[in-house]
C-alpha cells in the first residue's frame, strides 16, 4: 500500500505532515473562533429580542 | 466672512451625539455653546475646524478664514515664547507678534523657553498664536482652562478686540467672560436621539 | 513649510538627541559586528558595505516613532491640520527634516565607519552616494509608517514590524549599489534602480502618509 | 425588458445579513468539495504518481507546495481587491473579508516556505537558500504579519478597516519592488514557475492532472475559510453592535 518513497522519505512525509498539520490547526481556529462568536451573538440577539 | 452651519449632525467614536444644529456667526459677533460634559462641544468645534466629517448638514464660511485652538496648546517646550509665536505666524503667511504677545502680557516672558512657563502662561501663549494666525473666526475649545482671574480678563479684552475689528469667536466654555454682546446657545436641546452608530448600521 | 522645516530642525538642534543618538547607535553597530563575525579583516572588507547599509537602516529606524508622535501628543499637529498648509505637504516636510537630522548625518558618517570595517578603496565613495541616494527613501517610507501607528499604545514595535518588509527594496539595490562599488564592478543598474525607488517614494508616499494621518486625526 | 429589474446585482452581497445567508447555504458545498478534491489530489499525487528520475519521490512535495504557493500570492491578490472596494465603496464585508484571508494567506505562505525547505534539503543540500522566490516568500510572510498585527491593534473598526486597507495598496507596490530587488539581487536555484505555458519546462502529465486537482482543492479550501472566518467577523461586529445598543439604552 505505502510506496516506496526511497532515500527521501522523511523529507516527502515531513512535508505532508507540516502542510497538513497547518491546514487542520487553521481550519480548527477558524470552526472553533465561528462557534464562540456564533454562541456569543445568538446570547446577546436572544436577550435583545426579550427586552423588546 | 459669515460662518454658517446647518443642520449638522455628528458623531464621537461613531456613535450620533448632536443633530440638527444650526447658527450663524456674523463678523463682530461671538457664539459661547454651553451644555454638560460629553454633550458634543469638542466634537463640534473639531467638526467646524474641519478636523473630522460631520454626518449629515453642512458647514460654510470656515476653511481659510478660521483659526482653531483645542485643549492642548501646540506648543514646543524647546523654543521660546517668542519662537512659538513666530513659528504659527509663518505657517499662516505672517511675521507679525508684538501685539499678541502685548495683549497676553508675554512681553516679558518672550525669551523664555515655552517649557518653563507655567501652565497659565502656557494657555496664554496658545491663546495668543490666534491672534497671530490673522484669522478672522477663532473657535475655541475651553480657552480658559488653568487661567485666572486676570488673565481671563486679557482673553475677553482679546476677544472683544478681535469682534471690533470685524471679527467673530465660536468658543466652548463654562466661565462667565463677561462678553455680554455674545449669543448663548444651549446644546442639550440638539442632543440626537439613541440610534446605532454610523459605522454599525450595516450590522444592525 | 519651511516655518516648519526650519522649526524642526531647530528642535532637533535644541533637544540634541536628534543627531547624537542615532549617530551613536550607528557607531556601536558598526563596532559590534566585528566582535560577531571576528576580525579577520578580509571578511570584514567583504561585507562592510553591507554592514553600512544595515546599520544605517537600523538608526534610522529607531528614530522613525519621533517623527509625529511629538507633535501629535502636543496637539500641535491638530493645529497644523487646521493651518493653510496641505498634509501631503506637512508630512513631506516632516520626512525631510527627519533626513536631515537622521539620514544625512548617517551618511556623512558611513565613509568614516568604513574605516573601521576596513572597507575596501573604491568603496567609499560609493557607500556615501548610494546612502545619499537612498536613505530619503527610508526617512518618507518611516514617515508613512510613523503615520500608520500614530496613537497606537504600542506604536513602537508595530513600526517596525511594518515598515522593515518595506525597507527591502531600497536595501537590496543601497547595498547591491555600495558592494558593487567596494569591488570595482558596474554600478549604474543598480544605482538607478535606487534612485526610482527613491524618487517614487517621495512623490507617491506623501499622499498615502497624508490619508492616514488625516484618517488618524478624525 | 422586465426580466433584468430583478437582476441582483453583486454589491448586494455586500449587505452582511445577505452574505451570511447566501455563504451558509453555499458553504458546506464547498467545504465538502474542498475536502473532495484535497483527499482525491493528494492520495491521487501520493500513491499514484511515478517518481522523476531526477528528483526522486521528492517530487510528491509538489502537490502541497505549489497550491499553498499559488493561494499564498493570491491571497493576498483578493485582499489588495478587496481593500480597494472598501476604499472606493466603503462595503463592510469587503474589509472583513480583507481581515479574515490575512491569517489564511499566511499559513499559505508558511506552508510554502516550509515544504520549500523540505524540498530544499535534498535537492539542493540545504533547508534555505537565499533564493529569490525563496526570499520573496518569506517577505511576503512578513507583509502578512504586518497586516494582522495593526488590524489587531486598532480599536475603533472603521479606522482599522481604513488604515489596513492603505497599508495593503503601499505593502503591495512594494511586494512587487521586493520581488524584481530579490530577482536582481540573486539569480537563483529554484527552476521556473511548475505551470508555466512554456512546454519544455512543464512538468509532465502524470504529475499535472493531480496537481491540477491538488490546486483546485486548495482554492475551494481558500474559498470556505474566507466566507467562514468572514462570517466570523461579521458577527463579532455585529455582538459589539449590539451591546453598544444596549449601553446606550
Amino acid at each position: 500500500m505505502m510506496p516506496d518513497l526511497g532515500k527521501y522519505a522523511g523529507a516527502v512525509l515531513s512535508s505532508y505532515a507540516v502542510a497538513l498539520g497547518l491546514i487542520v490547526v487553521l481550519v480548527a481556529l477558524s470552526i472553533w473562533r465561528a462557534r464562540r462568536v456564533k454562541a456569543a451573538l445568538d446570547l446577546v440577539e436572544k436577550r435583545n429580542k426579550r427586552h423588546g | 466672512m459669515v460662518l454658517r452651519v446647518s443642520n449638522l449632525e455628528i458623531s464621537r467614536g461613531g456613535r450620533a451625539v448632536l443633530e440638527g444644529v444650526s447658527f450663524a456667526l456674523a463678523p463682530g459677533a461671538a457664539l459661547i455653546l454651553r451644555g454638560p460634559n460629553g454633550v458634543g462641544k469638542t466634537t463640534l468645534l473639531r467638526t467646524v475646524a474641519g478636523l473630522q466629517e460631520a454626518e449629515a448638514g453642512e458647514i460654510t464660511g470656515a476653511g481659510e478664514s478660521m483659526a482653531y485652538a483645542g485643549h492642548s496648546d501646540g506648543l514646543k517646550s524647546m523654543l521660546t515664547v517668542a519662537e512659538n509665536l513666530q513659528f504659527w505666524a509663518a505657517v499662516f503667511g505672517r511675521s507679525e507678534i508684538e501685539a499678541a504677545l502685548a495683549a497676553f502680557d508675554l512681553r516679558e516672558l518672550a525669551g523664555r523657553l515655552a517649557g518653563s512657563l507655567s501652565a497659565g502662561q502656557k494657555r496664554r501663549l496658545g491663546l495668543a498664536r490666534l491672534m497671530v494666525t490673522g484669522r478672522a473666526i477663532w473657535v475655541l475649545d475651553e480657552p480658559t482652562v488653568s487661567l485666572d482671574a486676570a488673565s481671563v480678563g486679557l482673553f475677553a479684552a482679546a476677544v472683544r478686540g478681535h469682534l471690533a475689528q470685524g471679527g467673530s469667536a465660536l468658543m466652548a466654555t463654562h466661565i462667565d467672560l463677561g462678553l455680554e454682546e455674545a449669543a448663548v446657545l444651549d446644546l442639550s436641546a440638539f442632543r440626537a436621539r439613541p440610534r446605532a452608530a454610523q459605522g454599525d448600521e450595516a450590522f444592525l | 513649510m519651511m516655518a516648519l522645516l526650519a522649526r524642526d530642525l531647530k528642535l532637533a538642534v535644541r533637544a540634541g538627541g536628534g543627531f547624537g543618538l542615532g549617530l551613536a547607535f550607528f557607531l556601536i553597530v558598526t563596532v559590534l559586528v566585528p566582535f560577531g563575525v571576528g576580525p579577520e579583516t578580509a571578511l570584514l572588507t567583504r561585507i562592510a558595505p553591507g554592514v553600512l547599509w544595515i546599520g544605517a537602516l537600523l538608526a534610522c529606524l529607531l528614530s522613525l516613532d519621533r517623527i509625529l508622535a511629538l507633535d501629535w501628543e502636543d496637539g500641535t499637529l491638530d493645529l497644523l491640520a487646521t493651518a493653510p498648509l496641505p498634509m501631503e505637504g506637512i508630512v513631506s516636510v516632516k520626512a525631510l527634516a527627519h533626513w536631515i537630522t537622521t539620514g544625512l548625518p548617517l551618511v556623512l558618517a558611513a565613509p568614516v565607519l568604513g574605516v573601521l570595517l576596513n572597507l575596501a578603496p573604491g568603496g567609499y565613495l560609493w557607500v556615501l552616494v548610494s546612502l545619499a541616494v537612498g536613505t530619503p527613501a527610508l526617512s518618507v517610507i518611516g514617515t508613512f509608517g510613523a503615520a500608520l501607528t500614530i496613537g497606537l499604545k504600542r506604536g513602537g514595535l508595530l513600526l517596525s514590524l511594518l515598515v522593515l518588509p518595506l525597507y527591502v527594496p531600497t536595501l537590496i539595490f543601497g547595498a547591491e549599489v555600495a558592494r558593487r562599488g567596494a569591488e570595482g564592478l558596474e554600478v549604474a543598474t543598480p544605482l538607478l534602480l535606487l534612485g526610482g525607488i527613491s524618487f517614487g517614494a517621495m512623490a507617491l508616499l506623501p499622499f498615502a502618509s497624508a490619508a492616514v494621518l488625516r484618517i488618524n486625526l478624525r | 425588458m422586465g426580466r433584468y429589474v430583478r437582476f441582483m446585482s453583486l454589491w448586494e452581497y455586500a449587505n452582511p445579513v445577505k452574505f451570511i445567508r447566501t455563504t451558509d447555504v453555499v458553504l458546506p458545498w464547498v467545504s465538502v468539495l474542498a475536502v473532495l478534491c484535497l483527499v482525491v489530489g493528494l492520495i491521487w499525487g501520493f500513491f499514484f504518481t511515478p517518481e522523476d528520475y531526477r528528483q526522486g519521490s521528492t517530487v510528491k512535495i509538489i502537490y502541497l507546495h505549489v497550491p499553498a504557493a499559488l493561494m499564498a500570492i493570491n491571497a493576498w491578490m483578493m485582499m489588495l481587491v478587496a481593500s480597494l472596494i472598501w476604499i472606493i465603496r466603503r462595503h463592510h464585508v469587503s474589509a472583513l473579508a480583507a481581515r479574515a484571508a490575512a491569517p489564511v494567506g499566511a499559513v499559505m505562505t508558511l506552508i510554502a516556505l516550509a515544504t520549500g525547505a523540505l524540498w530544499g534539503q535534498p535537492m539542493w543540500g540545504t533547508w534555505w537558500a537565499w533564493d529569490p522566490r525563496l526570499t520573496s516568500f518569506l517577505i511576503l510572510f512578513l507583509f502578512y504579519l504586518g497586516y494582522m498585527a495593526l488590524w489587531s491593534a486598532i480599536e475603533d473598526d472603521d479606522t482599522a478597516a481604513d488604515l489596513t486597507s492603505i497599508l495593503c495598496l503601499v505593502g503591495s507596490v512594494f511586494a512587487v519592488l521586493s520581488r524584481y530587488a530579490v530577482n536582481f539581487w540573486n539569480q537563483g536555484l529554484h527552476q521556473g514557475a511548475s505551470l508555466s505555458l512554456d512546454k519544455e519546462e512543464n512538468v509532465a502529465d502524470v504529475f499535472y492532472f493531480p496537481l491540477l486537482v491538488c490546486i483546485a482543492g486548495f482554492v475551494l479550501l481558500f474559498i470556505a475559510l474566507v466566507f467562514l472566518r468572514t462570517q466570523t467577523e461579521i458577527r463579532a461586529r455585529r455582538t459589539r453592535a449590539l451591546i453598544a445598543r444596549e449601553q446606550q439604552g
